[in-house]
């Protein structure tokens, strides 16, 4: 039976009791040496592993995960998709990963549910109306999409959203990116999942790296150690996100990177009545209504060092009573489920795509909370950079060398604070 | 125009206090608000291993000055609270927070200390009754029950909306009244004075002039 | 939501406090210090997982910075001590 | 006979003449569900009163839209979810096994549509076979707007209940406690630990999420210490309640454990109540800081698959007795019990008693056990060996499947179709081990009971009772007791020996691991009701390799639900370890995460909305502005005027007479909102030296300076004027954003980098109320306002600072200019504020006096080309602003070392400028600068304005801005755009000052 899913194919398996499905991936046994490795089977190592195979030919590879893929923060982010940034180097490189998401359900083969269903900034001060009409200015220059919304545009486009002057933070405007939205974050992970398979690399999970070996003459990486065995590779990608700091460490690298907290959170599942992502400045938090019906809910840092993955108060306090205040409505719904994923938050606000200063090692990482949107876009230019030993041009200003020249690409100006991006 | 005698102390919650002379009282209520204004205040600081400038501030206000966190000290004409460990509020008398400080001035010269006249940067409100300690609690995180804030417990901490000083006059054991002032930063007292109305509400709040 | 022991008021909820960070000297002549060495500081950190020295400080308090080592994991918070001094469990 | 047919009228036909303690039948209460209009008595839940009136059809599932009726009896409910109320009361998903009946109580059915009976809707579930797990995954596979079409209609299909369609009325409070045990659940184990621990002394809370304290006591029909179970609880409670050091809720959920002891609570102070009173909340959110914890939050009945084992009329065995035993309700007429442990020869005696005809007892065990024989012997059914294959039944269950099986649930034999209108089903009990498992307390399997317990190793709180393993009434008691004295004990209080009662509970047997039943090809059998989830679901997920009970639970949404798997997570996780050929330890549990069980948002907010949540500061004039005209706008939390609204004036017309006061006659604003902070001690100088670029130590006495600071990474941090008061004593004004960040940096500086020097640092803004009055005739208005100060400029010059009475009030008078005119910063005690400024304003009139806000102030600004964060922006150096002059090159300040880091100092940074636009053109705000005059080209930027105003003084839009190479651009003609405004206006680059670039005004 043809591996293509389809609605035929569907209806095909339901005739057989949906007995013949094949496995979406396989999980193989770790092979002794690969041709390149990706450490991190989150949603940037699986794209990173998917774009090499099917771009760059490098189909001998593996992405070596230590616990079940997408479990990482792929699996508990907001699903914002967006690129409504302000400076050049993250434009670029955003536009570009939205571009991806564009086609990607298609050519994954696997509905990742990419919803452009618009992603909205509302503002509550003229001050914040300046700020971020010259952010949206500077994306439509560059042929980002890009829309001005008044009041009245609002209240069509979210009936639920309380417009009233008369609350501690009334809405003056707000901006739009309309080709923004979210999309389905375990089907992102499971769809490169299995298109990287079918092209034949090996997803091995339960498989921890924790050692990288290198050539003691040359310095280059010739392999790791897991909790499964050794394995050999003469390239290595790391993209781990929260643990970053840990696993350049095995190669002697440090990072200028933290480990905070982020959480989210869910209210039980009600019909629909938010149709777009809103998100604020003012009070800081976004929200959105999954397809199940949920109202997903997240916030700020919760702003100290953490691996903890676990949720706590303060934060989400903050983010439901401003958000009731916006959205009336949900304030007699229920909160069901909080949980808390571990940001590779970097000392500007963007990540690092690129060569690490070891021959043969390469990272993506330190995303902060912005990496479920690039994705595609960080797995394409990781495939790019690890195929030629080279950055393409759209991750040539993410290097980690920035921050020994100090050309910070802070897009909040917050400076060398993790927990202020 | 420029009369000394035309320029007249506002407090922040005037019109709420004013208001409340002409209300009758409320006597289903089991929380009170009482205000106390212009309460002289002297910000003192100094090192607390400094054994001269300890000295010299004793003699100054008669009273030694607390050197715990929660410490308070009581003397004839003044009250020392403890803000951090070389930082204290010294209360006094209705206006007369400028002359106590140039009192403390003349008598610290020459020692490492800092002495500021800040009788307007907060407003003190007393909070009684049976309930006081429950509404409090609404929003302090500290525990406020006797064994750990007992009457003369005063300490930085935020309640509700604000950071406020608190000072436990009476922590309301046996047949008393638990009893605490509040110093307020000034430009929030109203918003405070709106987290302790809707705290106050299930308990039934009343203001006293 | 921590509960962090200010060496001067004791335990205290974490909302009264700021974090700082980690807990980093700032190098006593910045001058003698080569690009690569003052990048360093001001951008690299060792990001454990596990015990962790930073500083936080006491804004509804007593104003004081202070130093605690506690478990980026678990959160357990094992000493907090004044700067300048030694750890004190 | 369905329960819509019956309803109409109020008979509480399945209501028992006697049995059910918890309610009051002298107290009727009428109620409405759908359009029937039904009756039930005090104490009921909305559950037990539609089942006394033979209501079984209650909603809807979400996914299928199968009939769905009343499973379980407490918050473990998957299926019985309604909506509660209407309008902005309106509640969705509301479990109808909790929610206490009230007079008056409309509920509903939600999830269909036209109707509950015939529910359109349910054509998915006819379709079923197309929808199985990750069915989405693998269609409508599209571009992006094809599936933006297709999920609007999937979308609608989802989501349960409405969501309330308006802003919620009632009022929600919060409360912060402390303790030293807290104890979650009121079962016998918690009781009895509440019991020993509070004669020890301790200060306990114990909170049940029921109405009535009790846990299963009072849910079967038990003995404790010779009297029964519920008369047991009453006595119990009176004696706690006797202890001023306990402290009893009911209605009261513990939520959440986190962090440091800290546990979350939700009371549900009136969900009982038709509408709360007016002065009460309706929930109030608690955080407990507790010293130690005790979970005694019993055990969840489990329930066995098998094929439509979702019909309504299905329930769990526990909760067909509890509603028995405590409502007086018999869930059915006809019962097939279906169990693999003893507990369901004693239910079968009560239920038998009690008038139910039980058509058999279908025991999954191999042989007699000792209680099924005796049952046997009663006459009663028993068929050992043998499971439920099937419900029959569409809208209700009308019969029961019964075959022989084997240990593993296969069937060995042919079916008999039994007549019945109630399954009962009991597969063991699964401790509630959430609260453990949320404090990170790990998991044992316990083979015996084939199910997890907490494992007490390492574990941060005990667990006692049923969630802790211990299923025996009298083993319940002991552990209770046991852990309230070890508490007590660890806390250093002596607890007096318990005196356990002797106790009389069910037998409990081990309940062997079986999770489902064989069930015919194609027929659906549910392990998560409320998400739909089938045996076959899982047995996909296996077969595309989403084995682990993460991507088990992710791609089935196992667990995802309301409930979030209560009765049906273990028996998930076991079918794939089955499959997967593994032990079920080894295939683990997935994350307990809070809520146990969901709770409002608004609990959690606790009306701390607006005002009172994030509360405003306001100045000591503040309501002089808003009488006259004040528009407020919110700075950094301050409120403040933006500017003076007139009648028959625009706010542009109204902002340039403001401006227009300022530069020919005079003005005044509000500065309070400045950050202040008073710095004294020895080494003040030396200090202030270290923290500004350029240099504080030669200040003279009663001079004052501007300054900036940087961030160690060399950018501009904030800025600010300093006056020396004396030579150790400073006066530092930081802007109104930063200023208790300034604080903590400086704080730090001193308290952790320089501990040597000698300085104090105290905030001040609270004690100052500023007015600045600038204009040509400031100095004639203060000499009016201060006739003891020598306001000449030799007295008084630029920069200096003088002490008096100003309008009767002490004050420091500080000689500085944000305007470029003449000006006076006015400061005096915050309680005499609204003095100073009254009088400013009485004696201004002669002077041509005007108040301006905030607008008009940053208009003067920009005019004089003065920086703000809008230009400083985080990214910005002291090179970039054009203020290298201010950088001293001969001393050490924080962020010099970065200076000549490479990124600051290479060619083609962004510098600031000046633009101005051509006659009659008007500068967007957040404009991008460009070389080409089209709103729709892309384009390389030039730059873009950091802050724009139409400039009455030069009749023209001006701006400031950042533009690469700016100081090189000075003359170049480009355009300002702002293509999402569809604005532009055509520009010059030209210096940042646009008047008076010499500054004679201001120091004239
Ligand atoms: C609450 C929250 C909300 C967010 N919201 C958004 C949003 O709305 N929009 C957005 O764009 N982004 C958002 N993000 C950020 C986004 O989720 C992440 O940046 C992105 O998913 C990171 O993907 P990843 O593949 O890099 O990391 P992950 O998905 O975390 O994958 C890393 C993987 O590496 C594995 N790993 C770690 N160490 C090892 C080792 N030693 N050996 C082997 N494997 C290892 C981990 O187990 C993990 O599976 C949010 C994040 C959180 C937590
Ligand atoms: N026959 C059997 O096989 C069997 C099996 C298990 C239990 N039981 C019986 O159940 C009883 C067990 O006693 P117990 O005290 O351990 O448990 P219990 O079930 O009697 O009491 C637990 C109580 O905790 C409450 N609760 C649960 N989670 C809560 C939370 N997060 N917040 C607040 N309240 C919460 C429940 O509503 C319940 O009232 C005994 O009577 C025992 O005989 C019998
Ligand atoms: C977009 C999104 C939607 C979610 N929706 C639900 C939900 O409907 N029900 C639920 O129980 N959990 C939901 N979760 C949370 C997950 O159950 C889980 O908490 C999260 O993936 C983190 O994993 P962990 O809690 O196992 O650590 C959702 C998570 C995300 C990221
Ligand atoms: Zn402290």
């Amino acid at each position: 039976m043809s591996r293509r899913y389809s609605i035929w194919a569907l209806a095909r398996n339901a005739l057989s009791h949906h007995e013949n499905w094949p496995k979406a991936w396989r999980s193989p046994e770790p092979k002794p040496a690969y041709d390149a490795l990706i450490i991190g089977g989150g949603g940037h190592g699986l794209a990173a592993a998917y774009y090499l195979a099917k771009l760059h030919g490098m189909t001998n590879i593996a992405v070596l995960e230590r616990g079940w893929i997408g479990g990482g923060n792929t699996g508990r982010n907001t699903t914002i998709v967006r690129s409504n940034y302000l400076l050049d180097e993250n434009a670029h490189f955003y536009e570009h990963s939205l571009k991806l998401w564009e086609g990607l359900s298609e050519d994954l083969n696997y509905n990742v549910m990419f919803s452009q269903r618009k992603v909205i900034n509302t503002c509550h001060t003229l001050g914040e109306r300046e700020a971020t009409v010259r952010r949206y200015n500077s994306m439509r220059l560059r042929g980002i999409d890009a829309e001005f919304l008044t009041r009245e545009d609002l209240a069509r486009l979210e009936p639920a959203m309380n417009l009233s002057q008369d609350v501690r933070y009334p809405i003056v405007c707000a901006l739009a990116q309309p080709r923004g939205g979210t999309a389905r974050h375990d089907a992102v992970a499971w769809g490169f999942a299995r298109g990287a398979d079918s092209l034949g690399v090996d997803i091995i999970q339960n498989c921890e790296v924790t050692g990288i070996d290198r050539d003691p003459v040359s310095g280059a990486v010739i392999g790791v150690q897991t909790t499964r065995g050794a394995i050999k590779a003469p390239k290595i990608g790391i993209a781990v996100a929260g643990h970053s700091s840990q696993v350049a460490a095995m190669a002697g690298v440090r990072l200028p990177i933290e480990s905070h907290l982020l959480q989210a959170f869910v209210s039980e599942p009600v019909k629909p009545f938010l149709n777009t992502v809103v998100s604020t400045g003012a009070a800081h938090f976004y929200i959105s209504q999954t397809d199940k019906g949920e109202v997903l809910l997240g916030g700020e840092l919760d702003g100290y060092n953490s691996y903890s993955q676990r949720g706590s108060l303060p934060s989400i306090e903050h983010v439901i009573a401003s958000a009731t205040e916006m959205f009336p409505r949900i304030g007699r719904l229920r909160f069901m489920r909080q949980w808390a994923g571990v940001m590779d938050m970097t000392m500007d606000g963007s990540p690092i795509i690129g060569k690490l200063p070891v021959p043969g090692l390469y990272m993506s990482g330190g995303w902060c909370y912005g990496g479920f949107k690039a994705t595609p876009g960080s797995g394409w230019c990781l495939a790019w950079t690890i195929a030629k030993d080279e950055p393409h041009p759209l991750n040539a200003g993410h290097t980690l060398e920035r921050f020994r020249t100090s050309h910070m690409i802070d897009e909040k100006g917050a400076g060398p604070f993790p927990k202020a991006h | 125009m420029d009369d000394a005698t035309t320029a007249r102390p506002r407090s922040p919650l005037a019109e709420l206090f004013l208001a409340a002379q002409s209300a009758p009282p409320d006597d289903s209520a089991t929380v009170y608000v009482q205000s106390v204004p212009f309460v002289g205040q002297v910000s003192l600081r100094g090192r607390p291993d400094d054994a001269a400038f300890l000295a010299a501030a004793q003699d100054a206000l008669g009273l030694a000055l607390p050197l715990t966190a929660g410490g308070m000290a009581e003397g004839e004409a003044h009250r020392a609270l403890w803000l951090g460990p070389d930082h204290w509020l010294i209360v006094t008398g209705e206006g007369q927070g400028p002359a106590l400080a140039g009192a403390l001035k003349d008598r610290l010269r020459g020692l490492f200390a800092a002495v500021i006249d800040v009788s307007g940067a907060r407003m003190r409100l007393r909070l009684g009754g049976p309930a006081s300690r429950q509404v409090l609690a609404s929003g302090c995180t500290l525990d406020l029950e006797p064994p750990a804030f007992p009457a003369g417990h005063a300490l930085q901490t935020p309640v509700g909306n604000a950071t406020v000083i608190l000072h436990c006059l009476d922590a309301g054991q046996g047949e008393a009244e638990p009893m605490y002032d509040l110093y307020l930063p000034r430009s929030q007292a109203l918003s405070f004075w709106r987290w302790l109305e809707h705290a106050g509400k299930p308990y039934g709040l009343s203001v006293r002039a | 939501m921590l509960l962090i022991p200010c060496p001067w008021c004791g335990p205290r909820d974490e909302t009264e406090f700021v974090y700082g960070e980690a807990a980093v000297n700032r190098p006593s002549d910045p001058n003698s210090l080569s690009n690569q060495e003052w990048t360093e500081h001001l951008y690299f950190r060792e990001n454990p997982k596990g015990e962790h020295t930073e500083r936080w400080f006491h804004r509804a308090g007593c104003h004081r910075w202070f130093s605690v080592r506690r478990n980026t994991v678990t959160h357990v918070i094992s000493a907090a001590w004044p700067p300048g001094q030694e750890p004190k469990p | 006979m369905t329960g819509q047919d019956a309803g109409t009228t109020n008979r509480q036909v399945w209501r028992t003449e006697s049995a059910g303690h918890g309610i009051d039948r002298s107290q009727p209460i009428s109620f409405g569900f759908n359009q029937f209009r039904l009756e039930g008595y005090q104490g009921d839940t909305v559950a037990s009163a539609l089942l006394a009136n033979g209501v079984r059809l209650v909603g809807r599932s979400f996914k299928y839209h199968r009939p769905r009726g009343i499973f379980g009896i407490g918050s473990e409910e998957p299926n019985a979810l309604l909506q509660i109320g209407s309008g902005a009361r309106r509640e969705p998903n509301t479990r109808a096994t909790v929610q206490e009946l009230h007079q008056d109580l409309v509920a509903g059915s939600q999830n269909h549509w036209p109707s509950l009976k015939f529910d359109l809707g349910a054509m998915v579930g006819l379709a079923g076979a197309l929808f199985p797990a990750g069915f989405y995954y693998k269609t409508f596979i599209a571009n992006p707007k094809r599936w933006l079409w297709y999920e609007k209609h999937i979308r609608r299909m989802a989501g349960l209940g409405e969501p309330p369609a308006d802003t919620d009325p009632d009022d929600y409070a919060h409360a912060n406690a402390h303790c030293d045990l807290l104890i979650a659940g009121g079962g016998p184990a918690g009781l009895a630990a509440a019991l020993a621990a509070g004669a020890a002394g301790a200060r306990v809370i114990l909170a049940d999420e029921n109405p009535a304290l009790g846990g299963q006591l009072l849910l079967a029909p038990q003995r404790v210490g010779g009297i029964a179970g519920h008369a047991w609880v009453e006595q119990a409670r009176e004696q706690l309640a006797a202890l001023p050091n306990v402290r009893l809720m009911t209605r009261t959920t513990v939520a959440g454990v986190y962090d440091h002891g800290l546990f979350t609570m939700v009371e549900r102070c009136a969900d009982h109540q038709s509408e709360p009173d007016p002065h009460q909340p309706r929930q109030r959110f608690w955080r407990v800081r507790a010293r130690k914890a005790v979970f005694a939050t019993g055990a969840i009945e489990r329930p066995i698959a098998f094929a439509n084992n979702d019909r309504p009329g299905v329930m769990l065995l526990s909760a067909v007795r509890g509603y028995l035993e405590r409502f007086g309700v018999l869930a059915g007429r006809t019962a097939v019990l279906f169990a693999n442990n003893d507990s369901v020869y004693a239910a079968s005696r009560e239920l038998v008693a009690a008038g139910l005809r039980i058509e058999a007892i279908v025991d999954t065990r191999p042989g007699l056990s000792e209680a099924a024989a005796a049952a046997k012997a009663d006459g009663l059914y028993v068929l050992s060996g043998h499971g439920v294959t099937a419900a029959r039944g569409l809208r209700e269950v009308h019969g029961a499947d019964v075959a022989p099986i084997d240990a593993d649930g296969r069937t060995r034999g042919a079916a008999k179709t039994l007549p019945c209108d109630l399954i009962a089903v009991s597969g063991g009990w699964n401790p509630a081990v959430h609260l453990h498992a949320q404090s990170r307390g790990r998991m044992a399997f316990r083979e015996d009971l084939a199910a997890f317990v907490p494992d007490a190793n390492g574990a941060p709180y005990a667990s006692a009772g049923a969630a802790n393993g211990a299923y025996d009434l009298a083993a319940c008691l002991a552990e209770g007791f046991a852990v309230g004295a070890a508490a007590a004990n660890a806390l250093g209080l002596d607890a007096p020996p318990p005196a356990i009662p002797a106790a009389v509970g069910d037998p409990v047997g081990a309940a062997p691991a079986l999770w489902s039943v064989q069930a015919p090809k194609g027929a659906r059998c549910f392990v998560d009701f409320q998400n739909d989830v089938t045996t076959k679901d899982i047995g996909l997920a296996h077969r595309e390799n989403y084995v682990s009970v993460e991507h088990l639970k992710r791609y089935t949404t196992l667990g995802m639900g309301t409930d979030q798997g209560k009765t049906s997570n273990v028996a998930g996780l076991a079918l794939m370890a089955a499959k997967r050929g593994e032990a079920i330890p080894a295939v683990g549990t997935t994350t307990f995460r809070p809520p146990y069980t969901p709770f409002t948002f608004n609990a959690m907010v606790g009306g701390q909305t607006g005002e009172i949540g994030h509360p405003i500061r306001r100045t000591a004039a503040h309501d002089w502005h808003v009488a006259n005209g004040g528009v407020l706008t919110d700075a950094a939390g301050w409120s403040r005027p933006m500017y003076y609204a007139t009648e028959g004036l625009t706010p542009q017309q109204r902002i340039d007479e403001e401006v227009l006061a300022v530069r020919n006659a005079v003005g005044v604003v509000d500065v309070s909102t400045l950050g202040k902070l008073d710095i004294q001690g020895p080494d003040a100088a030396k200090f202030l030296d270290r923290v500004y670029t350029n240099r504080f130590s030669n200040l003279k006495v009663g001079r004052g300076r501007y300054g900036v600071m940087l961030r160690e990474d060399g950018r501009v941090y904030d800025d600010g004027v300093t006056m020396r008061l004396a030579d150790d004593h400073f006066h530092m004004t930081t802007t109104t954003n930063h200023s208790s960040s300034v604080f903590q940096h400086l704080e730090y500086l001193l308290q952790v980098v320089w501990p040597d020097l000698r300085v104090f640092v105290t905030p001040v803004t609270e004690q100052w109320f500023a007015a600045a009055i600038s204009g040509p005739n400031a100095r004639a208005l203060l000499a009016d306002l201060a006739p003891e100060v020598d306001v000449s400029n030799a007295a008084l010059p630029m920069m200096g600072m003088a002490e008096g009475r100003v309008a009767g009030v002490p004050a420091r008078i500080f000689r500085l200019s944000f305007s470029g005119e003449i000006a006076y910063e006015i400061n005096v005690d915050a309680d005499y504020g609204l003095a100073l400024w009254n009088g400013i304003l009485t004696a201004g009139g002669p002077h041509g006096l005007k108040a301006y806000g905030t607008e008009a102030m940053g208009t003067l600004r920009i005019e004089k080309g003065h920086f703000t964060h809008a230009e400083a922006d985080g990214r910005i150096t002291m090179d970039d602003l054009g203020l290298t002059g201010m950088v001293s090159a001969a001393k050490e300040f924080i962020g010099r070392r970065s200076l000549g880091l490479p990124d600051l100092v290479a060619p083609g940074r962004k510098q600031l400028v000046g633009f101005i636009a051509a006659e009659g053109e008007r500068i967007p705000v957040g404009a991008q600068i460009a070389a080409l005059d089209d709103l729709d080209a892309v384009q390389d930027a030039l730059g873009h304005t950091t802050s724009q105003a139409y400039s009455a003084t030069l009749g023209r839009h001006i701006a400031l801005g950042l533009m690469k190479n700016g100081r090189a651009m000075h003359g170049r003609k480009v355009f300002a755009l702002s293509p999402v405004l569809g604005q532009r206006a055509a520009v010059e680059v030209v210096p940042p000052c646009f008047f008076d670039p010499e500054g004679g005004r201001q120091r004239g």
